[in-house]
């Protein structure tokens, strides 16, 4: 029994992919909706009915299904829902897309050499992790936001600052325990350089954490993203941003009640999907996580 | 243990210090702080006076320096939009966030351990089922959304609640569910999956060996340790109650410091901002403090480090 | 017969009175010594060539910090090794290059000493490549000869780690560390890890290995039967000390030290009529933070003296190759 | 001492329903145990040895465990028909086990004087008043120095021999007819496992109860078992007294384990070797399991799993070969 789970342990990441993605149901719905999202922030001009700023006062306060049109209804402008959606999916990949990857990146290498240099490096770096871990993001968004003013670099910023912290402590982890793994003293026995060591030895064996975290990750900044939008704080009004939705319609929900509803499930499916996704390839990959 | 402790204050310091330096440079980038103070009448003169009077021709350290001094003492300064010391404006709005804090952060412990012991214990059944659908559904869904939805539902549709501002009993319910629902989920989940770790254990095998009724089993040798880790994880998540509220606050109109805090920086308003952003880290700190320290107290292998 | 086997052998590796201390520190922000671990407190013995060295303890009695020097994963606090007669103070850069090649290791757990990301091939090839260029044919006759070696197909240099139970994984290890032509291969409780079914092959194979090879082994095991039967020469350590040496006949047909002659008490009989005469230890191992004065077993010994409190004893030859330290002799 | 059997095990088929196919971690296994006897189960790892033991406590790991067949008669009650609750009654009280890991056994956050405690209010084996008097006095009876001083203590202040030696404590808390030792000394330096198996020799003298050693190791039958069960690959392989065993294996496995295990006593130049690896349990030969590995494999060997063949008085191996006499 105890081999068996050492060996699932001990595998490489495409073959124990594979053999699972054999066994075990891979969440098609998530890959569905994550392939929808995609496809829509990539081609917005193609999918989009509607150019999602046109204004026409006429078609205004329609409700969803009303004309066959606007499936999703309009805004009090008379804007097309289903194309600010579509063109707010494009927003929302954009900037999770920037903000994760170089949160990943800047954290990555910070962990890295931190578990492998070890030393005042890795005390300070940490120490600022635990702090940028716990504080409340919505706050380091806000005084950012103080300083640069509302907008896209202020979102990335505030995401940055904390999603570094997370990948910097995850990669370190594994860094120090595979660091003692009798592989990479063998390597050193055998004189391999050190750099040789980390690339060929330490970097791989990182990668299925690197793999969860960024899974598990893109719901927390897509949601960080609406709630700044919805405070008014990330991109200006008006923008087809999914946050920025939800707070126009607030005003006037009682009267047209679709304007909140539609963003709102949007993000909600989103985050759901990428949840799931992460929570499978977790079990999948590395079931040690599962507490991240 | 006390090197620890040590250790996690020295850092909630360095924390605070950080955010109060955030602040005060935040309040000189953008822009002159005399120009701000002075308004639009001011003449030349009254600007060089002003900057004289609050120590703007001093090198920026030094005003740092002045700052921090007066942040220490409590003196945050007054509100050039209403006059007002903002110590005063935030004293008064302090108590409204932290009676809605402390109502979302008890929901959340009475409603989620016990939903994740539950989930775990009866794995595969319906109640892991609703927990685990409940758990994802609070980490996924906007609160600031899930917040407009339950005012359309439970104030508009039904009319039975209170949507909005500071009241009665019934006023802390959908605030405080909507601002508990994340923290709540991700105490489901943490409790749920450290539960099925230790359920797993030897020690748990043991107790069962020897004859323990599985409620022994269960209730004490599995639910201590599998209760330490979900004590860090709610300890950040009564830090992170600001987190949410300030979305919350503004959704159901809660007069606290999260719309005090929005309110100051869409005017502008700094001594506001300052204020509240270090009541804010203060708040922080001083949780994650009480929380370590708990921590090591119910963990005898730290304890007796 | 001792002294045929000292001329006909010489030592490769020389380990002369090495010790090995970890500090512990203690204190709030100024950390302060407040002592030291001495995890091997002055060892000293040669490996020869073709011969198995085993050095015998129970955890924490330092055989493996012992064998983590030898490997120069960590450098000793004091002492001199050498290698070929010459010590490794004074190596030059090719001296390091020479001895890095000449030094290999076999670990305990074959699950972790492989890594899960590389081809069997590739993790065999890696000392080798590392230390000289090859053109791929060469290497490939190079990968093919080893794994013939260890008795694996050369069809599996393409398989992954976890595609291997657990006594292939320790032949893979096996080739890889006779992939740069060792001559001394360090074997950390090489067997220890695996079936009782599995044991008797890797064994076997290190024999044949030596055999062909004229490889050195230094063996760290806690098996008293697996070291009678892989080693010419043995090692006991108690506490960071080795406590008697010997030819492996002469150990264990003439155990003198009483805590040598403990262990092969409590080692398990091979038929149940064996009855051994009984030396029964008590209390457990001290902790080599504060180890007792005088001769560390003292505490625990059945036949102490009043001395062995006071004085420690030094290692002492008392039959031709048997050394002991003890106060009784 | 008394002729009928304490615990008599037959045909016990533990079987695990995974997504890939039925593990058959236990099939088949019988065995009897007399009072005071110790019995040794002897096996590598996935031979079914463990989970034999866990069968015999009613904790077959849920959902995917499940014994499919067989009986297990504990002083001639069937402990297979047993509720969860009857059984629970039963563990600690009339069989106990001892794991094998002691760093991991005891529950990191309560006192060691707690757990005991715990044990002993659990099988009621006195009054209120004098739990902790009882529980001291376990201690005492596994040589723990100075018990009152120790109950305050938490496991991980202690070491592992001394860990060990308080699960030894709990384990005969309730004064159990059988004990069960699951690789219970082989986390355990030698010179400390030596004093352990010393100690439970003492225990099942003075109290009389049955001992069953799960191990790998045959040094540890020869030293401390009356009669041994060889496993192999889930099923029986052979069954005998020890020093029948020992003298004259009957089946190839076991003769094969014991010429390949190396020796203190005496100088061996070469061992033998078996060549190959245990089979796969979700994936066994048609015939003998052993049959691939079997110098002696015939063609009927690779036909049908071998019946269980009386050789001697009590002993008996399942092995083609020996049907032919």
């Amino acid at each position: 029994m105890a081999t068996a789970i050492n060996a699932e342990l001990g595998q490489g990441w495409w073959r124990i992919a594979y053999r699972r993605t054999r066994n075990l149901k891979l969440p098609w719905i998530s890959v569905f909706v994550m392939l929808i999202l995609l496809v829509c922030a990539a081609f917005s001009p193609l999918v989009a009915p509607h150019d999602p700023t046109e204004i026409s006062i006429l078609n205004g306060k329609l409700a969803p299904g009303e004309n066959l049109s606007y499936p999703l209804g309009t805004d009090i402008l008379g804007r097309d829902m289903l194309s600010r959606l579509i063109y707010g999916a494009r927003t929302t990949v954009f900037i999770s897309l920037v903000a994760l990857g170089t949160g990943a990146l800047v954290g990555t290498v910070i962990g890295l050499v931190a578990g492998f240099r070890e030393g005042w490096f890795d005390a300070i770096t940490m120490r600022a992790a635990d702090a940028a871990l716990g504080f409340p993001t919505i706050l380091v968004a806000m005084v950012i936001v103080v300083i640069l003013g509302a907008g896209i670099e202020s979102i990335i910023l505030a995401v940055l600052l904390t999603v570094w912290a997370r990948f910097a402590r995850m990669i370190r982890g594994d860094v120090l325990s595979i660091k003692d793994m009798d592989y990479v003293v063998a390597a050193r026995i055998a004189g391999v350089s050190m750099p040789v060591i980390i690339w060929r030895h330490i970097f791989p064996n990182t990668v299925n954490t690197l793999m969860i975290i960024t899974s598990l990750q893109v719901g927390q900044v897509i949601l960080l993203e609406a709630s700044l939008s919805f405070l008014g704080l990330g991109l200006p009004v008006g923008e087809p941003a999914w946050g920025i939705m939800v707070s126009e319609g607030k005003a006037v929900i009682l009267e047209v009640w679709w304007l909140s509803l539609f963003p709102g499930i949007a993000i909600t499916v989103v985050v759901l999907a990428f949840n799931y996704f992460g929570d499978w390839m977790r079990d999948a990959l590395d079931p040690k996580l599962r507490r991240l | 243990m006390q090197r620890y402790i040590l250790v996690r204050l020295t850092q909630g310091v360095i924390t605070l210090l950080v955010l109060s330096m955030a602040v005060f440079v935040s309040s000189h980038l953008t822009g002159d702080p005399a120009l701000y103070l002075l308004g639009a009448e001011g003449t030349q003169e009254d600007y060089e006076q002003l900057k004289k009077n609050i120590g703007l021709d001093k090198p920026l350290p030094v005003q740092y320096l002045v700052f921090l001094g007066n942040v220490v003492r409590g003196d945050f300064g007054t509100s050039p939009i209403t006059g007002q010391s903002a110590r005063d404006t935030l004293m008064e709005r302090l108590p409204a966030t932290l009676e809605l804090a402390g109502a979302a952060f008890l929901l959340t412990l009475i409603v989620g351990i016990p939903l994740g012991v539950l989930s775990a214990v009866k794995r595969d059944t319906i109640f892991d089922h609703i927990g685990k659908f409940f758990a994802v559904l609070g980490i996924a869904a906007p609160s600031f959304w899930v917040a407009i939805m339950l005012i359309l539902l439970f104030g508009a549709i039904l009319g039975w609640l209170p949507t909005f501002g500071r009241g009665g009993i019934d006023h802390y319910i959908l605030p405080a569910f909507v601002l508990s629902w994340g923290g709540m989920a991700g105490i489901v989940r943490l409790v749920r999956s450290s539960m099925l770790d230790v359920l797993d254990t030897e020690y748990v095998k043991f107790a069962r060996v020897k004859g323990l009724p599985e409620r022994m089993v269960i209730y004490k040798h599995a639910l201590k340790n599998a209760v330490i880790p979900a004590l860090t994880f709610s300890g950040l998540t009564l830090a992170g109650l600001l987190n949410g509220s300030v979305a919350i606050e503004v959704v159901f109109a809660w007069p606290g410091i999260g719309r005090l805090l929005l309110q100051g920086i869409n005017q502008r308003d700094f001594p506001i901002i300052q204020a509240t952003v270090l009541a804010a880290g203060l708040f922080y700190v001083v949780v994650s403090l009480v929380v370590d320290i708990l921590y090591a107290y119910v963990n005898p292998r730290i304890r007796y480090e | 017969m001792t002294t045929t086997y000292e001329q006909s052998t010489n030592a490769i590796i020389q380990l002369d009175n090495i010790q090995k201390y970890f500090p512990v520190t203690k204190g709030l922000i100024l950390r302060h010594l407040v002592g030291e671990v001495k995890a091997v407190d002055g060892v000293s013995f040669q490996i020869r060539e073709g011969e198995t060295y085993g050095l015998v303890g129970e955890s924490g009695c330092g055989k493996t910090t012992t064998a983590k020097m030898v490997l120069q994963v960590e450098m000793p606090t004091s002492g001199q090794i050498r290698f070929n007669g010459k010590d490794i103070a004074d190596f030059d850069a090719d001296d390091r290059k020479l001895y890095r090649s000449s030094v290999q290791a076999v670990f305990q757990d074959p699950w972790s000493s492989l890594n899960p990301r590389l081809k069997v091939g590739s993790i065999i090839l890696e000392p080798l490549l590392a230390n000289q260029t090859m053109s791929k044919h060469e290497a490939r006759e190079n990968l093919e000869r080893l794994l013939n070696d260890v008795g694996l197909h050369s069809y599996q240099a393409d398989y992954y780690p976890h595609e291997f139970s657990g006594g292939q994984r320790q032949r893979i290890a096996i080739a890889r560390a006779l992939s740069l032509q060792p001559k001394v291969i360090v074997l950390d409780e090489p067997v220890s890890a695996l079936d009782v079914s599995i044991r008797a092959q890797i064994m076997n194979l290190l024999k044949d290995l030596q055999k062909r090879y004229g490889v050195s082994y230094l063996l760290i095991a806690h098996n008293l039967a697996t070291v009678r039967y892989m080693s010419h020469q043995v090692g006991v350590m108690y506490l960071g000390k080795l406590v008697e040496e010997a030819p492996t006949r002469e150990l264990f047909t003439n155990p003198m030290h009483p805590y040598t002659k403990a262990l092969i008490t409590a080692s398990l009989p091979s038929h149940p009529d064996i009855q051994r005469e009984e030396l029964v230890l008590s209390g457990e191992v001290p902790s080599p933070l504060n180890p007792p004065s005088g001769c560390s077993f003292h505490p625990r010994c059945p036949f102490v003296l009043d001395r062995c409190s006071r004085e420690e004893p030094v290692l002492g030859e008392l039959a031709p190759g048997h050394k002991v330290s003890c106060h009784l002799y | 001492m008394a002729d009928t059997p304490v615990l008599d095990v037959q045909d016990l088929k533990t079987h695990f329903f995974t997504r890939t196919g039925v593990v058959k971690a236990v099939d088949g296994v019988s065995f009897t145990l007399m009072p005071g006897e110790t019995l040794g189960i002897v096996g590598e790892s996935g031979s079914g040895k463990s989970m034999t033991a866990l069968s015999l406590m009613g904790l077959v790991p849920q959902p995917a465990g499940r014994i499919v067949g067989g009986k297990i008669l504990f002083q001639g009650e069937d402990l297979v028909q047993k509720t969860q609750s009857e059984m629970q009654a039963i563990r600690g009280r009339e069989i106990c086990m001892i794991l094998q890991d002691p760093m991991t056994s005891l529950n990191p956050v309560f006192t060691v004087g707690n757990q005991v405690v715990e044990t002993v209010r659990q099988v009621k084996e006195a009054s209120r008043f004098s739990l902790k008097d009882r529980a001291i006095e376990l201690l005492q009876k596994v040589k723990i120095a100075s018990p009152e001083d120790r109950m305050s203590n938490y496991p991980h202040q202690m070491s592992g021999g001394m860990r060990q030696r308080v699960v030894g404590s709990i384990a005969i808390a309730g004064s159990p007819k059988v004990l069960i030792a699951d690789e219970a000394t082989t986390s355990l330096d030698a010179t400390i496992q030596y004093q352990y198996l010393a100690l439970l020799k003492e225990l099942q003298a003075d109290t009389g109860m049955s001992i069953i050693f799960i191990t790998h190791d045959f040094g540890i039958v020869a030293k401390m078992c009356d009669r041994v069960a060889v496993m192999y690959a889930g099923r029986m392989a052979e069954i005998a007294d020890v020093r029948d065993l020992f003298n004259h294996p009957a089946h190839p496995y076991t003769e094969a384990l014991m010429r390949s295990v190396p020796n203190v006593d005496e100088e061996v130049e070469y061992l033998y070797s078996i060549e190959g690896q245990p089979p796969a349990l979700d994936n066994l030969p048609p015939g003998c399991t052993f049959a691939p590995r079997c110098p002696y494999v015939f063609d009927r060997c690779n036909e049908a799993f071998p019946d269980l063949i009386q050789v001697g008085d009590g002993h008996s191996a399942t092995c083609w070969k020996l049907a032919g006499k």
